[in-house]
Formats: structure tokens, C-alpha cells, sequence
């Protein structure tokens, strides 16, 4: 057993359980800060990868930008008492039915993949720096990643609006 | 030369009709009637021409004008054939044509719509001839079908009146069953031959040696039903009698003189054909005495002067086809000109008595006409004794021929012959004798007006008095000028035997005495006992059922019209509404389960993104997993 | 010069009907459809003199479609029929006021386009877009200008419009499946694929289904009668006189070389078919009430014998089918529009409120008889041309089906008869009947024109037609 | 370089997105609370991110991570948006558990 694997398995363990938890909270606000925990973790998966750039941005927005938007959201509505009625039992059955079976088919399909996957081999060639990154980002993705700003743009104005409180008609 | 003149004997009577039916209100009557009339004159001169011309050319004229219609195994020609045959019936088709002509054009002064009358009339004119000179039986078929149309047209001519109009329908409709009958068989010959041409068909039928005789049979067979409704014989007879609601010199022309013998024509064109058939022979034979038995019947007890000509008309045709299915297609064809000749006579002669009655057509409001209407009188006399068969009247000849070769081939179809003919000649006399003899029985103001007609209206009937007095010469026993001339057409006439012999001479005087004994009879019943047939309601018994013609009308109705016109309803209210049900229940099936599955359609979001996860499920593992 | 014309002309026709306005609307119409009219009788004389005037193009690669338009002689009669019969019909409509105009003669010229192209379409996904294309004004015409209740209309409309619709899909179906066999939609390429008797009897029922209710055979004729009485009478004359046509057409052209097995092995089920509809149509028409209607069931009855003349397969049967096709359009049309003349005049369709007509006009009876016997094919009109060679080919395969095929010749001479009887003799009718305006009598006068004139002489019609029914017999008794 | 990969081997990251994916959709089936809702479908996100990257670094390509920082991008615009949605679901109804939206209801 490598530390790399210690480290990998306990934050394998931190990123499951806090989904869970995000999931039974019965309280709003607790599902938020266990998401941002597993979204930590999953930031912590990334540096293990040696993706150092994406982990920092994972962070960024993530963590700090969308969980913040969550939390706001949160508080604006109200919503940090417990007052949500539970799903009839059948519903909850059936959830976890589908669960399983969604794990269960998509393991077995890795498995039965597997012999796709192939050995791994190291070149030891860098792919993934923020400066090879850069390069790939702004040469190839030059045009994608432009309207990945204007969609952002959009968004914003569609957010605004959305929320911007409509005037009452008569 | 011979093309163009016969383009013209063709084209006067269209150009007449195309004249008449496009400017005729515009001519006014007089020249109306001139050019309908001058339109057939022109074909009747013409026809003259080609009467000389085919002496030279014994095998006939042909003319071939252009491709018509093209059939997988053959082409069919719009041509024309001039032979002894269309000649002959060319001469009294136009030349009768034209003293019809004439005499419309006083009797049917009175009528606003005389142009028309004239138009259709030089219509019906050019489609005989068309039907008549065609050179193959599809030319001829545009002819038998336009004289149908004609006959439609004329017999309706009166539209106001509905009852006119359900008999032109009527006469259209039972012949166009014939005209089935006719296709049929052109379509069999066709097939069998190739080829619709009559001079080739001949050869073909002719020079054959393994004909298929059934499929032949069959053919003939449907011609003959073809020409059964054309000539109003069983079972197609019924229109004929309902076709004199149309202006009587219609009738004269029309339904005794041209169009009703066309299927003799027919059926003489294609003697070839018909010879090679025995069983059809025997068949035609049988319904032509049967026919005219049923006719002659009926014919004893009608009152309207009309019905009365018509059934005899029947009863002749009858007698004709008699002679036809017995072979003796020259004697049928002798028949066919005598009478047209005196049967013109009587229907004008009657429609002149009913031009001076104003429309009345009862014999019993008629009588004691005689002096009034003196040339009527004679010419209509004349005509009698010459339909009755008394010697020296063209009558007599023919008759006598067509019961000479029916003794000969077949004793009971003899009898059966003579005694239609005693009947003929019973209610041929009982007609004149009630119209002309003793008093008159119609109102007063009726008598005040009685005339004789104006020259227009008598000089056509002395003209046709004439030919059904000496009309007899051009076939005289022994020595026959029609027979020869009809050689080529017919060919076994070249080696026919004209003898007469003992035999020949008692049939002759038994044939005499019994068209006497007729005339003898009613002479005794309408003369001497004074009789009056009884009003509709007061006669009982076996004249009933023949005064209302064997009910055969009653019967058609019950077991063709009725039944149609029941299904007609039936599939109207039933089975449409059922079958558009049957459609409308496929949308309300999908309408049903549209509402059905609408109720999956909840609006619950959770409903959905749990379906929606099961549908992901099934999908990948399908993808991944099936193989 | 390519077939395209014809179609690029009634295509900007319809364009520039709608862009001209209402008080223009008609006469812009008319222009196109007689320029249309004039295009295909040029292209037929080039076509006589052996040029080639199909138009094929590659339209989509994948999947391979092709934008094909083939005239040979059956197309382009097809295809003159159209665009002749549209200039009368547009010309027939004169008299009428319509609202929003533009619209509705755009609709006449934009449905001429669809159905020409139909016509001459020889690549099958083509064939089949114009097919349903000419499905989509004709709805129009008849639901916003028809007559009658408006919401009974819409029944009958929308009946038509999904059962029509749902016909053609099986066709549809059957074209993939054709498809995924030969990798292309072009007529030559389907030609050639090899099926077996089990997968052309089901590509020959799936054409049937789409056929049988487009031409309509019985029983599957259960929308044509409303249908016919509810639009106005141009989407009647539309309808039967070139609509149908395209059930027909489709028949020889499409259904019959590309399943001759099936064609052949049940030859007579279908024939049989054709002549129950013969039978049927005629006696249902016999005790209508509605001009329009009774109009409707003759119809019926003629194309069950046009569509029993092609299921013979043999060379007389498709041409007197083709030769019936065609004179069946015009006299249909004209039927059609006397019973718009009588309407114009007397504002019903019901026989029985009509009658005594004839003493009042004496043109316009002349011209109604005339089409009366038209109709029931007296020789030398053109109706008896086709009808004859249609008969004459079932007696080829069975005397009997010639013979019940026949009854079409009384039972059509009873109800037509009947009906000009009950509608225009009788006892003058007390409302006044004013004759035909010229306007009338020109559109009159022309049909009647061309039904005596290839009705003596149609040679040039049959010449057009042969060798392109003899190419089609070919393929049809190819060995599979 | 000291991959981690060497260590740990792929299917381990397969099997740890595959059940954090499942978390994620279980919690969608699961609650009625359309925040958390919306907080599963950002972990099911976050579950195909990280195999993206793990993927990546199998394949030593850059693209795989390209792809990430898009969709980042989306999600973070997503989640605006979403929320936004949200807030005004929530003014006008004045809850949002996701059973009262039966509005798609035809």
C-alpha cells in the first residue's frame, strides 16, 4: 500500500460520504457545506491527478462561486428550517432501486470495457501545466472558449432578468 | 373522288345539325325545316351516286380516313365501306330520311323548338349512316350508340313532360344493356381475329380451318344481344312501345323505318359469322317467332293508334329476325325495305290522323275519319293490306318469303309465324277500321276542325303508299333482282335454287287466306257488331293481362329496378355510414389511447426524472450490455 | 430546357398570385397556369424531336437523394393534363368572389406544382415530398373556402387530410425499406433491387394502402364524397380531375414495376377490387341527393375501372387506363362546373330543388348533355376511346370481369340519365335560369373541344404514351 | 514523473465517479427539495468531471481537461441560471418542492 493510495482512498472515503450526506441533510444549509466539502475533496482528486490548473479553478468556481450562489439562495428563501415533507414510500423505494441498478449497469459496463482501456502507458511527455493548457485552450478551443464567455454573458443578463421582480399587473 | 363524295354524303346531315342546332332559332322555321330536309336530300343523291359507282365494283368501296384506336393486337380505322349491303340500306335510310324530312316540316310548325327537332333529326340521320357505311364494328358502334343518343334525344323531345323523359331514358338504358352484349362480342372477335375490320374479318372467319367454335358462339351470341336491344326483341323489347311518347315522324323514322332495324343489318354484315353458329341461329330464330307471337298479341287489344304501329313494329322485327336466324338473311333484308315502307306510311299516315285530331290518340275517340281525311285514308289502306300480306302489296312478297323458309327449316316456327300474321293483319284492320269507318266518337270541337292535311304532310305519304305497293317487285318469287344484287355479300345466293314448286304455291294461298281471315274478323267485329273497345277499367280477363302488355314492365321493375334502387339506398344509408364509421372508429381508437396515456403525463417532475432514469437504464444497458 | 420548367413556373406563379393582390390575384393566375401550359407543349415538341429534357441532379448525399425529373410520355401527358386542366379551372372560377383571393389562386398554382411535380418525379423520396406537398393546399382551399356548416366541414377536411395522410406513410415506409435494399431513391436503382415474394407483397401493400385511398378504391372511398361536396368546386375540380390521377399514375408508374410479383399473384383480388368499385360507385350514385355528391360516386365508379384497367398488366390495360385518366379529368372538371353553374344561379346542389332548367337554356343544356355522354363514353368522345381499351384488356384476362366492368356502361347511363333528368327537364321552373355567361361557355366549350377532339383522333396521345407503358411493361414482367 | 496512475490504476477513479454519478441521481430521485436537487445534478457533474480527468491523464492528453474547464464554465452559468429559476419559482409559488411544479402538465 503506496501513501499515493492511502491518500487516494481516504478521499475517495471524504467525497462519497459527503455526497451521501448532501443528499440526507435534512437541512438545506448542512447539504450545502457537505457539498462543498466534497467538492474540496474532488479539488483534492485533481491535484492527485497532477492537474493543478483545474484543481484551483474547481475551487474557484465551485467552491467559491456556485456554493455561494447555493448558500444565498439558500438564506433568501428561507429555507434553513426542516419543513420539507418526505416522498411516499414507494417513490423512496424506487429511488433506491434505481440506484443500485443504475451502479450495478454502469460498473458492469466498465468492467466489460475494460479490455478497451488498454495498459497504461507514461511518455513522460508534458500535456498539462497551465502553459501547455494555455496553448491548447487559446490556439484550438480558441473559438469555443470565446463563446464559453459570451454564454456566461448571456447567462448574467438571464439571470438578472429572471430575477428582477416582475411588476405586478392588475 | 369516292372519299370525298363520301365525306359528303357523311357530313350534309352534320352540317345540317351543326346549322340547325347553332343558328336554327335564328332562320326561322321554314328555312330551318328546308335545310334539315335539303341536308339528307344531299346523302340521298349521293347515295344514288355510289348505287351506280358499286355496280362497277362488286367488292364494294373502301375508304380508310385515318387511325382511330390502337389495340395491343390490332388498329382499328376510321373507314368507311361501300358495299351492296350500306347501299341498299343508305337508299331508304336517306330516302325515306328526306320524305320525313318534308313532312316534320309541316307537322311540327307548331313546336318552338322545331329547329331542334330538324338538328337532331339530321343528327340521328347522320349517325345511321355512319352506322351504316362504317367498315369495321367499332365505326359502326359510334353510329349504333349516336342513333341511341338520337332516339333519346327525340323521344324526349317534349322534356317538358316527365313521362316522355322516363321513356327516352328508358329506351336509352335497354339499349345500351344490348350495347354491352355488343361490346362483348367485339371483344371477342377482336381477340380471336385480331381485327375488327369487316372485310378482313370475313376472310379471316372465312379462310380459317381450326376456328375455336365456343369462343365463336359466344361471340355471336353477344352480338345478337347487342342487336336484340337495338331491334326491341325479347327481352329487350319494352322501350319500343314507351318510344312513340316521342312527335310521331320519329316514330316513323326512328323506331320502324332505320334505327330499330339496324340490328338486322348488324347481324347481316356478319352473316359469315352467323352461319358458323347453328346454336345461335336456332336461338335467333326462336326469339324472333317468339317476339313476334308476344307482339302481335298485345298489339290485338291496344287503343292508342301509336302503341298499336308500335307492337306491329315489334312483331315485324320479330318476323325478321326470324328469317335471319333461319339463315335467310336476303329475305329478312327484303323484308326489312317492304317494311319500311308501308310502316312509314302508317306512322305518318297516323300522325297526320293525329295532326288533325290536335294530339288525340285513342282510336276509341277517333273513327269515321274517312271522309275527312281521304288521302290519308287511301294511303294508310294501302299500307294495311300491304303489312297484312294481301297479294300483289310489297307486304306480301316478303312475308311470304320469310314463312316460306320458315316452313322449310322448322314446322313449328311456321305456325307460329302465320298465326302472328293472321294478327297482324286482324289489328291492322281493327286500327283502320275504328279510325276511318263509321262515326266519329271525339268531341264536337274536335269535328269542327277535322281537315286533311296540307300537301307537306300528304305527298311523303302517297310517295311511300307508292313503294309499298310495287316495293315487292325487287324480290319476286323466282326471280329476284334483290338476291343477285346481294351476291356478293351473300355468297350462297350465287348457288340458291329459286324454284317454286307445289308446296310454294299452298303456302302462298294459306298465307292469303289467313291475312284475310284477319281482316275478315275485324271487319266482322268493328263493322258489323259496331264494337267499340271498352273503357281501361271495364276490360277483364286474358285481354286484361295483354292490354297491359304481359306486365313484363311490371316485372322488370320488380326484379331489376327495384332491387338496384333498394340497393341503392342500402349502400348509401348502410354500408357508407358504416364504412366512414369504420374510419372514424381507427381516430377515435387513437383518441382513446391519447387519453389514455395522457394520465402518465402528470406534470410531476419526479415522475418524469424517475422515468426518465429507467429509460437511461434500459438504453445503456441495451447498448452495452446486449451484445 | 428541362421538365424543370414547368415546375419553376408554377412555383413563381404561386409567388407572385399571393404578392399581387387581391384584385389581381386571378388574372396573375391565370397568366402563370397558361404560361405553364404553353412551357409543357414546348417541352412535348422537344421531347417529339428526341431531346432530352430531364432535369437529374443530385440533391442530398446522404442519404442519396436526387433531385430526378424524368418525362417520358406518360409523365408529360400526365403533366399536360395538369397544367391544361389548371388554366381551366382557375379560368372556371371567374364568376365567384373569394376572400383573401391571392391566397386561394396562390393555393391553385402552388397544388398545380405539387401535383405536376408528382408527376414527373422519378426519384422517391422526391416523388413522395411532392405527394404529400400537394396534400397541404388543396387541405387549405377546401377548408377555408368550402361550403356548408363550417364545423361538419372541417370533419370531412381533416377526415381527408389524416386519412390520406396516414395512406401514404405505409408508401413511406415502403420507400426505406426500398432504401436500405438499394442505397438510392432513383426509380432505375429500385428497379433493380431483388426482393423476394414475400417483401414485394408487402411493398405492393404498402403502395396499395397509400394508392387505394388517394384514388380512390373501394373501401377506402369514405372521405372522397364529403369531401367533393364541402370544398368549393375549383378544390373539386382539383381534386378529381388531377388528384386522383396521381393515385392512378402512381399505380403504373411506382407500385406495379417495383412488385410485379405481387402484381401478378394477385392480380385479380385487385382487379376484382377495381370493379366492385365500378359497381358499387355506380349504384350508391344512383339515389343521391347532392349534385356534387352523385358527381362523386360516378367518379368512383370510373377510377375503380381505370385502376382494375392497370392491375391487368398487360399493354391495353395501362393504356386505356392512362387514355380514361386523362379524359376522366376533363370531364369531371366540366361536370363539376356545371353543377357550379347551376349553384351560381339556383344557390343549391340538391337535384330535386333543380329541374325544368332545359327551357330556359338552351346552350347551356347542350353543353350538360354533351359531358352526360361524355361521361358515360359515347363513342367518339374520348371517354369511349379509354374505356373500350380498358374494357377490352380486362376481357383479356376474364370475360367476366369485362363484362361486370361493363355494367358500367348501363348503370352510368341509368344515373347520369336520371340526374340530367331530375335536374334539367321537366316543367319550366318558375326561377329564372339565365344561360351560360361566355366566360362559361369558353371553359365549357374547351373541355367539350378536347373530349371529341381525341375522342376521333387520339392518336397523338397514344403515340405520346406507348413506348414509355411498353418500357414500364418491361420492367414489369422482368425475371426476378 | 511519479504518476499517479502507477499507484492507483484507473478503475479505482471509474468506480469512485461511477457511485458518486449514482449518489447524484439517487439524491434527484430521492428529495422533493428542488436545491438539493439542483445540488445532485452538480455532483453528478462533478462525478463525469472527474472521470474526464482521470481519463485525461491515462491518455496524457490535454483535451480530456479542456473539456472540464467547459463545462465548468456551463455549469457555472447553469447554476445561475437554475437558481435564478429558482428564486422566482419560489416568489411565486412560495415553496419549491419540485411534486408542486405540475405545470408541464398538457
Amino acid at each position: 500500500m503506496s501513501t499515493i493510495l492511502i491518500i487516494f482512498c481516504v478521499l475517495s472515503a471524504v467525497t462519497l460520504a459527503t455526497a451521501f450526506l448532501t443528499i440526507f441533510s435534512r437541512n438545506p444549509i448542512h447539504s450545502a457545506i457537505y457539498l462543498v466539502i466534497c467538492f474540496f475533496s474532488i479539488a483534492g482528486h485533481y491535484l492527485l491527478l497532477n492537474s493543478q490548473f483545474l484543481a484551483i479553478v474547481h475551487i474557484i468556481v465551485y467552491s467559491g462561486a456556485i456554493m455561494i450562489l447555493f448558500l444565498f439562495t439558500i438564506m433568501l428563501m428561507n429555507l434553513n428550517e426542516e419543513k420539507e415533507v418526505h416522498r411516499p414510500r414507494i417513490t423512496r423505494l424506487g429511488a433506491i432501486v434505481s440506484f443500485c441498478l443504475i451502479c450495478l449497469i454502469l460498473i458492469a459496463i466498465f468492467i466489460n470495457s475494460k479490455p478497451i482501456v488498454g495498459e497504461y502507458v507514461t511518455t513522460g511527455e508534458d500535456y498539462q501545466s497551465i502553459k501547455v493548457l494555455g496553448k491548447v485552450l487559446l490556439n484550438e478551443y480558441m473559438v469555443p472558449f470565446e463563446f464559453a464567455s459570451i454564454l456566461l454573458l448571456v447567462a448574467m443578463i438571464g439571470t438578472v432578468l429572471l430575477s428582477k421582480k416582475e411588476k405586478l399587473q392588475k | 373522288m369516292n372519299t370525298n363524295l363520301a365525306l359528303l354524303l357523311l357530313l350534309a346531315p352534320f352540317l345540317g345539325f351543326l346549322l340547325n342546332i347553332l343558328f336554327g332559332s335564328r332562320l326561322g322555321k321554314t328555312l330551318s325545316g328546308i335545310i334539315g330536309t335539303m341536308a339528307v336530300a344531299v346523302s340521298f343523291a349521293v347515295t344514288f351516286y355510289f348505287f351506280g359507282a358499286i355496280a362497277a365494283i362488286p367488292e364494294g368501296i373502301h375508304i380508310s380516313l385515318f387511325e382511330w384506336i390502337q389495340i395491343s393486337n390490332f388498329k382499328v380505322d376510321f373507314g368507311f365501306q361501300l358495299d351492296q349491303l350500306s347501299v341498299l340500306w343508305l337508299l331508304f335510310v336517306t330516302g325515306i330520311g328526306s320524305l320525313i324530312h318534308l313532312y316534320s316540316i309541316n307537322y311540327m310548325y307548331d313546336d318552338e323548338n322545331m329547329h331542334k327537332y330538324f338538328a337532331y333529326l339530321n343528327l340521328f340521320v347522320f349517325f345511321m349512316i355512319t352506322l351504316v357505311i362504317g367498315s369495321n364494328l367499332l365505326v359502326m358502334f359510334i353510329g349504333w350508340e349516336g342513333v341511341g343518343l338520337c332516339s333519346y334525344l327525340l323521344i324526349g323531345f317534349w322534356h317538358k313532360n316527365q313521362e316522355f323523359n322516363d321513356a327516352a331514358k328508358k329506351a336509352f338504358i335497354m339499349n345500351r344493356i344490348g350495347d354491352l352484349g355488343l361490346l362483348i362480342g367485339i371483344f371477342i372477335l377482336g381477340m380471336l381475329f385480331s381485327t375488327l375490320d369487316f372485310a378482313t374479318l370475313k376472310t379471316a372467319i372465312s379462310g380459317a380451318t381450326d376456328l375455336n367454335m365456343y369462343w365463336l358462339s359466344v361471340a355471336a351470341f353477344a352480338l345478337f344481344i347487342g342487336a336484340c336491344g337495338k331491334s326491341a326483341q325479347i327481352p329487350l323489347y319494352t322501350w319500343l312501345p314507351d318510344a312513340m311518347a316521342g312527335p310521331t315522324p320519329v316514330s316513323a323514322l326512328i323506331h320502324a323505318a332505320t334505327m330499330v332495324t339496324a340490328g338486322i343489318f348488324m347481324i347481316t354484315r356478319l352473316n359469315f359469322l352467323f352461319d358458323l353458329t347453328p346454336d345461335v341461329q336456332n336461338i335467333i330464330a326462336i326469339v324472333g317467332a317468339v317476339t313476334a307471337l308476344v307482339a302481335a298479341t298485345i298489339g290485338l287489344v291496344q287503343n292508342d293508334i301509336k302503341k298499336v304501329l308500335a307492337y306491329s313494329t315489334v312483331s315485324q322485327l320479330g318476323l325478321m329476325f326470324l328469317a335471319l336466324g333461319l339463315g335467310a338473311y336476303e329475305v329478312a333484308v327484303f323484308h326489312v325495305i317492304t317494311h319500311a315502307f308501308f310502316k312509314a306510311c302508317l306512322f305518318l299516315g297516323s300522325g297526320s290522323v293525329i295532326h288533325a285530331l290536335h294530339g288525340e290518340q285513342d282510336m276509341r275517340n277517333m273513327g269515321g275519319l274517312k271522309k275527312a281525311m281521304p288521302i290519308t285514308f287511301a294511303t294508310m289502306l294501302i299500307a294495311s293490306l300491304a303489312i297484312s300480306g294481301v297479294p300483289l302489296f310489297s307486304g306480301f312478297f316478303s312475308k311470304d318469303e320469310i314463312l316460306l323458309v320458315a316452313f322449310h327449316h322448322n314446322i313449328p316456327l311456321w305456325v307460329v309465324a302465320s298465326i302472328a300474321s293472321i294478327m297482324t293483319a286482324f289489328y291492322m284492320f281493327r286500327l283502320m277500321f275504328l279510325t276511318f269507318f263509321k262515326e266519329f266518337r271525339g268531341t264536337a270541337e274536335q269535328k269542327h276542325h277535322l281537315h286533311e292535311s296540307s300537301p307537306l304532310i300528304t305527298i311523303p305519304l302517297i310517295v311511300l303508299a307508292f313503294l309499298a305497293t310495287i316495293g315487292g317487285l325487287i324480290s319476286l318469287p323466282g326471280n329476284s333482282w334483290l338476291n343477285e344484287y346481294l351476291t356478293p355479300i351473300l355468297p350462297k345466293l350465287a348457288t340458291a335454287e329459286h324454284h317454286l314448286g307445289t308446296t310454294e304455291y299452298i303456302l302462298m294461298a294459306i298465307a292469303v287466306i289467313g291475312g284475310l281471315v284477319g281482316i275478315g274478323i275485324a271487319y266482322a267485329k268493328y263493322i258489323k257488331q259496331n264494337a267499340v273497345p271498352s273503357e281501361d277499367a271495364a276490360i277483364t280477363g286474358f285481354s286484361k293481362v295483354l292490354y297491359n302488355k304481359y306486365y313484363v314492365d311490371e316485372f322488370y321493375d320488380a326484379i331489376f329496378v327495384k332491387p338496384i334502387n333498394f340497393l341503392s339506398r342500402f349502400f348509401r344509408d348502410t354500408v357508407e355510414s358504416g364504412l366512414s364509421a369504420l374510419v372514424f372508429g381507427f381516430g377515435k381508437l387513437t383518441n382513446e389511447i391519447s387519453y389514455q396515456g395522457k394520465k402518465v403525463q402528470n406534470g410531476s417532475i419526479g415522475l418524469y426524472l424517475f422515468a426518465f432514469v429507467l429509460g437511461l437504464c434500459a438504453i445503456v444497458s441495451y447498448l452495452f450490455l446486449a451484445q | 430546357m428541362n421538365v424543370s420548367l414547368i415546375l419553376i413556373i408554377l412555383l413563381v406563379g404561386a409567388f407572385a398570385t399571393f404578392l399581387a393582390g387581391d384584385k389581381l390575384a386571378s388574372k396573375v393566375a391565370l397568366l402563370f397556369g397558361l404560361a405553364a401550359a404553353g412551357a409543357s407543349i414546348v417541352l412535348l415538341n422537344h421531347y417529339n424531336l428526341g431531346e432530352n429534357i430531364s432535369f437529374i441532379n443530385q440533391w442530398i448525399t446522404q442519404p442519396n437523394i436526387s433531385f430526378a425529373l424524368k418525362a417520358d410520355g406518360l409523365s408529360l401527358a400526365m403533366v399536360l393534363l395538369t397544367t391544361v386542366l389548371t388554366p381551366i379551372i382557375i379560368f372556371s372560377s371567374f364568376g365567384n368572389e373569394f376572400k383573401n383571393s391571392k391566397s386561394f389562386y396562390a393555393l391553385i398554382l402552388f397544388m398545380s406544382f405539387a401535383m405536376a411535380g408528382t408527376f414527373l418525379a422519378s426519384d422517391g423520396l422526391l416523388y413522395y415530398i411532392f405527394w404529400e406537398l400537394s396534400l397541404i393546399p388543396i387541405y387549405f382551399i377546401a377548408l377555408v373556402w368550402g361550403n356548408g356548416d363550417a364545423e361538419e366541414r372541417k370533419k370531412a377536411v381533416v377526415k381527408f387530410f389524416i386519412y390520406t395522410l396516414a395512406g401514404s406513410l405505409f408508401m413511406l415506409v415502403a420507400f426505406v425499406y426500398l432504401y436500405q435494399k438499394a442505397g438510392s431513391f432513383l426509380l432505375e436503382d429500385l428497379y433493380k433491387v431483388n426482393l423476394s415474394a414475400a417483401e414485394q407483397l408487402w411493398i405492393f401493400l404498402a403502395f396499395f394502402l397509400a394508392y387505394a385511398i388517394k384514388i380512390p378504391l373501394i373501401p377506402f372511398h369514405t372521405w372522397q364524397a364529403n369531401v367533393y361536396q364541402k370544398a368549393p368546386t375549383v378544390g373539386t375540380m382539383l381534386l378529381s380531375g388531377i388528384m386522383l390521377k396521381m393515385g392512378l399514375y402512381s399505380v403504373i408508374r411506382w407500385q406495379l414495376p417495383l412488385a410485379p410479383m405481387a402484381a401478378k399473384e394477385y392480380m385479380y383480388i385487385f382487379i376484382g377490387l377495381g370493379i366492385a368499385g365500378v359497381i358499387y360507385g355506380s349504384i350508391v350514385a344512383l339515389k343521391q341527393k347532392d349534385l356534387k355528391k352523385l358527381l362523386a360516386y360516378s367518379s368512383l365508379a370510373h377510377v375503380g375501372l381505370i385502376a382494375a384497367g392497370s392491375y391487368t398488366l398487360t399493354l391495353d390495360g395501362l393504356r386505356g387506363a392512362v387514355l380514361q385518366m386523362i379524359a376522366h379529368g376533363f370531364v369531371v372538371v366540366g361536370l363539376f362546373y356545371i353543377a357550379e353553374i347551376i349553384f351560381r344561379r339556383y344557390e343549391t346542389r340538391v337535384i330535386a330543388e333543380m329541374g325544368g332548367i332545359r327551357s330556359q337554356t338552351p346552350k347551356f343544356t347542350s353543353m350538360f348533355l354533351i359531358l352526360v355522354v361524355a361521361s358515360v363514353a359515347l363513342p367518339s368522345t374520348f371517354n369511349f376511346v379509354g374505356e373500350f381499351t380498358v374494357l377490352y384488356s380486362l376481357s383479356q384476362i376474364n370475360i367476366w370481369f369485362a363484362i361486370l366492368g361493363g355494367t358500367t356502361i348501363i348503370l352510368g347511363a341509368y344515373y347520369m340519365l336520371k340526374m340530367f333528368q331530375q335536374a334539367m327537364l321537366g316543367e319550366t321552373n318558375t326561377r329564372i335560369f339565365t344561360d351560360v355567361t361566355s366566360n362559361e361557355g369558353i371553359t365549357l366549350v374547351l373541355i367539350i373541344a378536347v373530349l371529341f377532339f381525341f375522342g376521333m383522333y387520339p392518336k397523338p396521345i397514344i403515340d405520346l404514351i406507348t413506348p414509355s407503358l411498353e418500357e414500364i411493361l418491361i420492367q414489369i414482367n422482368r425475371i426476378n | 514523473m511519479n504518476n499517479i496512475l502507477n499507484h492507483i490504476g484507473i478503475e479505482n477513479y471509474i468506480f469512485l465517479s461511477v457511485i458518486l454519478f449514482c449518489i447524484g441521481v439517487f439524491g434527484v430521485l430521492y428529495r422533493r427539495n428542488a436545491i438539493i436537487v439542483f445540488m445532485s445534478i452538480e455532483i453528478m457533474l462533478n462525478a463525469v468531471n472527474l472521470l474526464f480527468v482521470a481519463f485525461s491523464t491515462y491518455h496524457q492528453d490535454a483535451q480530456g481537461q479542456v473539456f472540464v474547464f467547459f463545462s465548468m464554465a456551463v455549469a457555472a452559468a447553469e447554476v445561475a441560471v437554475g437558481l435564478a429559476i429558482l428564486v422566482s419559482i419560489f416568489r411565486n409559488l412560495g415553496s419549491i418542492t419540485i411534486d408542486n411544479l405540475k405545470n408541464l402538465k398538457g
